[in-house]
């Protein structure tokens, strides 16, 4: 089974998630934005950076590139898609998330370390958890502050503490059927414990496990 | 011709950038600046001579691109 | 050319001369005997576009006028350097086909003049010497100086320097993993940015700044040019044009890491893809540079025809689109039957590109723009035949009486003095700038920033790269041979401690005004000590640059040469010492020679508004046995932490508050910095330690850290260290 | 009192943002647009009765917080 790493202009992490999935025996591949046919693939992540330098507004873009459409259609289809960071921007522009993200409350990047707790189990990043498991993992944003004015956003994991003023605390949203997800901070970044943390091997594990062959 | 879009943020959103500059201002004495609103203008010049049909397509462009209807509301203005 | 400080041009700026035609040369910075030698090269007097050229490739931060005789004495061979000074970046050999590039550059007056831009194209101007030599960077480092927080001007240069960078350096996806910063009233009105890059390459992927051979095709990719940085160029054209109103302002370049990121992408594709005989980056100088240098290089000529460059702007003329510092640009060569592929490929990423040259035979460089010649030059010549400057120097008359001043630490209240080291911007936790850095993209960073070095895996091998910068103003101003000397040691202490050995050396040069022989001393010696220093430990300097006329309103600041050191960790240790592994009960060690009561340039000197004596000298023996032995307890030890700013008493505290557990130990001096001494921290019995080189000194436990019979409590003291800088920002 | 800052960078100095958003128009169909310009709007409230004196106290903001000087020219509307 095969996960598509949807790569935009101006996208960084497209390397490392890949890095993280083989490192879990999972099977991914760059996928670049003008492609048009995903339908070798049975899942997708647009992994975090600054797709289109973030102009105008961040992922507002990179919605529009040709694959997008093929991961409307995965997703229309229940099939497993993940936005990480810059990703879940991208998922919120193209409405497959609600909502959208602003600036950071106090309006500076934020690259460290922080808590997140699960609330909510019933999507493809959180199954494999349990509700109230704390999770180490880095947040790497400028705009991770989350906001939902229509309250239909699922939150599955929580800050522990508030970084960056996100609605509810939110660190992870999913769509109402639970294969679409968003998450701010990075999973990828905690798949190592030289690096400092292994707490987002279980959240890829689970991306993974709710993979289901087209 | 000359179009100017203006993009501003709905009111109930927050503006954690007009909030911080309006702490600044406070910070350098002018407490007279009771609020503050950062907004986008987006300058453009567009093909065409009918002031109507431009409006109507900068209307689409706005929908389509430059505006998010979860935050932002939008006004053109058309002129030669 | 990367663009960093250029005297010529910003005096220019500032310059309120009206131009006449014979006055040009002096507007675009150049002496009359260097526009002289100019007609000697040509036998004629120069056309604008050419006269614009020689004068930008002749400035000071180009030609190295002033101080190339002098960078001659750094040691640059070693047999793992592939290439040294000269190029872009230095290149060293990692085994096992990896190749390491590496370079360091000075953003100083851009970052005066706009702080977030000027940094941010800083970056983007380091990345480019990196990925020029077909490396992918995969790491920044940035050492900023500026003056004291508490007046406003700093605070804003100081902010808007760190978003430039983190803005930058973020949007193009390339990690700032550490650097340092330093508060110091001498950069109140000339900040010191400069800013550091590491990429890795396949030993096959290596590319030089060369034109190549007759036929192959110059392609410029990136970027549209527009007016951006140029000085002197828009004071020429009108001179020669429309007479006199010559007072257009350079336009401040902006950075575009968007534009940049896509850059990176399409050149590795490009090297990968084996498309291009040679590369050189835009930047200072621009065209000029791109144009010159690698046909100089290569030996031959080349025609280029200025209308097919793309421009952002209308109306530009030849001298202006020859001197552009328009950022994200990159000239490649291209052998004919190659040219569709990497046009190609430059649609795929998205970046513009054009044809704008054809290398030729001979060693003429001619430049077309509308259908006349604008240039006609010896290529190599604006290179090779730029001026060589052999300037007066002489030991400053001041300097006796600042050594002759001496500073009492005896007195001083142990526990008092810790904690308001501990508050000092420069000394307590830098996470308020680290943390708006992405420092951990690419999963190499296995040490990040806040620590001694910085240890970079490199995946699929046993080893890691391990990397520390070093500066010191204040030790350079009192004796600047020993502070450069002791910078190197330091730098190779920290990639030791670490668990690297040290391969070699960057520097980036930042002097005041090379016109004064004072100055021109304190370079002088500084290049002497540094290269004394790399000879001892048989490092190389491979590249670095040179950053004069910081300086203002007459007054230099202290002579502040920065170090950049490489080091290899083969294997790098499974667990590698971290300051947050201490654990009570175990054993506290300082190895290395004993500490004397100097303070002369140190942190506690700082605190007291002092600035003096002669710093302790470093022992090259001792240099390099605490080197070595740091590297092999680097496998064995918990931690690690070199002793530098604020002595061992900080140092003690930095690994107290990362652990978060108190200790108790004994130190005679805890506040001296005398050079190639560390810290050990290990569980008791399992270390081995030479008597004469290391002394047990206390043990970890409690939550007071007690030295000597002075006590200070564990949280108000990773208070201070945590609020030292966010406090000071906010002013 | 109501007051507008509008806040244009330089037609000489370069806006990548402008030419990025330029760039997506065209891909969607939006060929007539020919150039974009991506600029700010200040939206304000400042207590005062004097138009002249709030004029003067907001352009005294630009200076010191607002507006880039070396960047960016402002343009002030101060209305009821
Ligand atoms: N202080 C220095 N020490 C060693 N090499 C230096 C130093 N300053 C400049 N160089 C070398 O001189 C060469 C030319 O530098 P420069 O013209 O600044 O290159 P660029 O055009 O890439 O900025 C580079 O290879 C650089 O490494
Ligand atoms: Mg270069």
């Amino acid at each position: 089974m095969k996960t598509a790493v949807v790569v935009f202009p101006g996208v960084n992490c497209e390397h490392d998630v890949v890095h993280a999935i083989t490192a879990l025996g999972g099977e991914a591949e760059l996928v670049w934005h003008r492609e048009t046919d995903l339908s070798e693939f049975d899942g997708a992540i647009l992994p975090g950076g600054f797709a289109h330098g973030d102009a105008l507004r961040t992922g507002a873009i990179a919605r529009f590139s040709p694959a997008m459409k093929e991961v409307e259609r995965l997703a229309g289809e229940g099939a497993p898609v993940l936005g990480i960071c810059n990703g879940w921007q991208v998922l919120c522009e193209s409405g497959l998330i609600p909502g959208a993200h602003i600036a950071n409350r106090d309006l500076s990047f934020i690259c460290r370390f922080v808590e997140v707790e699960v609330v909510d189990t019933d999507s493809v990043l959180t199954r494999g958890t349990e509700v109230g498991q704390r999770i180490r993992i880095p947040l790497n944003s400028y705009e991770g502050n989350w906001v939902d004015p229509s309250n239909e956003g699922r939150v599955v994991m929580r800050y522990v503490d508030d970084p960056n003023g996100s609605q509810g605390r939110a660190a992870a949203v999913t769509s109402a059927a639970g294969n679409v997800v968003g998450v701010m901070p990075h999973p990828e970044r905690a798949t190592d414990a030289l690096l400092g943390s292994t707490d987002g091997l279980v959240l890829l594990e689970s991306f993974l496990n709710s993979l289901v062959p087209a | 011709m000359k179009v100017t879009v203006t993009i501003d943020r709905r009111p109930e959103i927050a503006d954690p950038e007009g909030t911080t500059v309006l702490r600044a201002l406070h910070d350098l004495g002018f407490t007279e600046a009771t609020a503050v609103r950062m907004d986008r203008v987006i300058h453009m010049d567009v093909d065409g001579d009918d002031p109507e049909i431009v409006r109507a397509r900068v209307t689409e462009m706005c929908r389509q691109l430059l505006a998010n209807p979860v935050l932002e509301d939008f006004e053109i203005e058309v002129s030669r | 050319m990367s663009t960093a400080t250029k005297p010529g041009s910003f005096r220019n700026e500032n310059s309120n001369l009206r131009p006449t035609a014979e006055g040009v040369h002096r507007l675009l910075g150049m002496t009359d005997e260097e526009y002289e030698s100019v007609v000697g090269i040509l036998g004629r007097d120069p056309r604008p576009a050419e006269l614009a050229m020689y004068s930008v490739m002749w400035s000071e931060h180009c030609s190295y006028k002033s101080s190339r005789r002098h960078l001659g004495r750094f040691p640059t061979e070693a047999d793992w350097v592939v290439v040294g000074p000269g190029e872009n970046a230095g290149v060293v050999d990692l085994g096992d086909g990896w190749l390491a590039a590496i370079r360091i550059e000075s953003h100083n007056h851009p970052s005066f003049v706009e702080p977030y831009q000027g940094a941010a194209t800083g970056v983007g101007g380091i990345l480019r010497d990196v990925f020029t030599m077909g490396a992918r960077p995969i790491a920044l480092w940035d050492q900023i100086r500026f003056g004291p927080l508490d007046e406003p001007k700093n605070r804003y240069l100081f902010k808007g320097v760190v978003s430039g960078i983190a803005g930058y350096g973020n949007a193009v996806g390339v990690p700032t993993v550490g650097g340092e910063v330093e508060f110091d009233p001498c950069y109140s009105g000339n900040p010191l940015v400069n800013v550091m890059c590491l990429g890795i390459l396949r030993r096959d992927q290596l590319v030089l700044g060369t034109a190549g051979a007759p036929g192959s095709i110059a392609v410029l990719l990136g970027k549209a040019t527009g007016r951006d940085g140029i000085g002197g160029a828009s004071v020429l054209a009108s001179a020669s044009f429309d007479e006199g109103s010559g007072e257009k302002r350079p336009a401040v370049q902006v950075g575009d890491p968007f534009e940049e990121k896509k850059l990176i992408e399409a050149c590795l594709e490009l090297y990968e893809k084996g498309l291009v005989v040679g590369v050189q980056d835009l930047g200072a100088a621009g065209l000029s540079c791109a144009t010159s240098e690698p046909a100089g290089r290569a030996g031959v000529g080349m025609n280029v025809d200025l209308d097919a460059v793309h421009t952002r702007e209308t109306g530009m003329t030849a001298p202006e689109l020859l001197m552009s510092e328009s950022q994200e640009r990159m000239m490649a060569f291209v052998a004919p039957e190659n040219v569709d592929a990497v046009l190609a490929i430059a649609d795929k990423w998205e970046i513009d590109s054009a044809v704008v040259g054809e290398v030729k035979a001979g060693k003429t460089l001619t430049i077309k723009y509308q259908d006349e010649l604008v240039a006609e030059v010896p290529a190599a010549s604006l290179a090779d035949d730029a001026p060589l400057y052999d300037r007066p120097s002489a030991r400053p008359d001041w300097l006796d009486g600042v050594q002759a001043r001496d500073f009492d630490g005896a007195s001083l209240d142990i526990a008092e003095t810790l904690l308001a080291l501990l508050a000092d911007p420069g000394i307590g936790s830098s996470a308020w700038v680290h943390e708006q850095y992405d420092h951990m993209l690419f999963l190499n960073t296995v040490v990040g920033p806040g620590s001694d070095g910085n240890l970079l895996r490199i995946k699929g091998t046993d080893k890691a790269m391990a990397v520390s910068t070093d500066g010191n103003g204040r030790l350079c101003y009192l004796d600047p041979r020993i502070g450069s000397q002791r910078l190197v040691y330091e730098a190779a202490l920290n990639v030791a401690v670490t668990g690297a050995r040290p391969l070699a050396v960057v520097d980036n040069l930042n002097f005041g005004n090379p016109e004064k022989p004072e100055v021109m001393w304190q370079f002088i010696e500084s290049v002497e000590g540094m290269s004394e220093a790399c000879e001892v430990l048989e490092i190389p300097v491979v590249g670095g640059n040179v950053s004069f006329y910081n300086e203002t309103e007459g007054v230099d600041i202290h002579p502040t040469p920065v170090v950049g050191l490489l080091g290899l960790a083969d294997p790098a240790p499974a667990d590698p010492p971290r300051l947050s592994r201490a654990e009570p009960g175990m054993e506290i060690w300082e190895v290395g020679p004993v500490a004397s009561s100097n303070l002369a340039g140190s942190s506690v000197q700082r605190l007291f508004g002092e600035l003096g004596g002669k710093p302790t000298a470093p022992d090259p023996a001792a240099a390099k046995r605490s080197i070595d032995l740091a590297a092999v307890l680097a496998h064995q030890a918990a931690v690690l932490h070199d002793i530098s700013d604020g002595g061992l008493a900080v140092a003690l505290a930095e690994i107290c508050i990362a652990s978060g557990v108190g200790a108790a130990v004994h130190a005679d001096h805890p506040f001296n910095e005398d050079p190639h001494r560390f810290l050990v921290v290990a569980a008791a019995g399992t270390l081995d330690l030479p008597e004469d080189f290391a002394r047990r000194i206390g043990s970890i436990g409690g939550d007071v850290i007690t030295i000597n019979d002075s006590v200070v409590q564990l949280t108000p003291a990773s208070d201070r260290w945590h609020n030292a800088l966010p406090d000071a920002v906010a002013g």
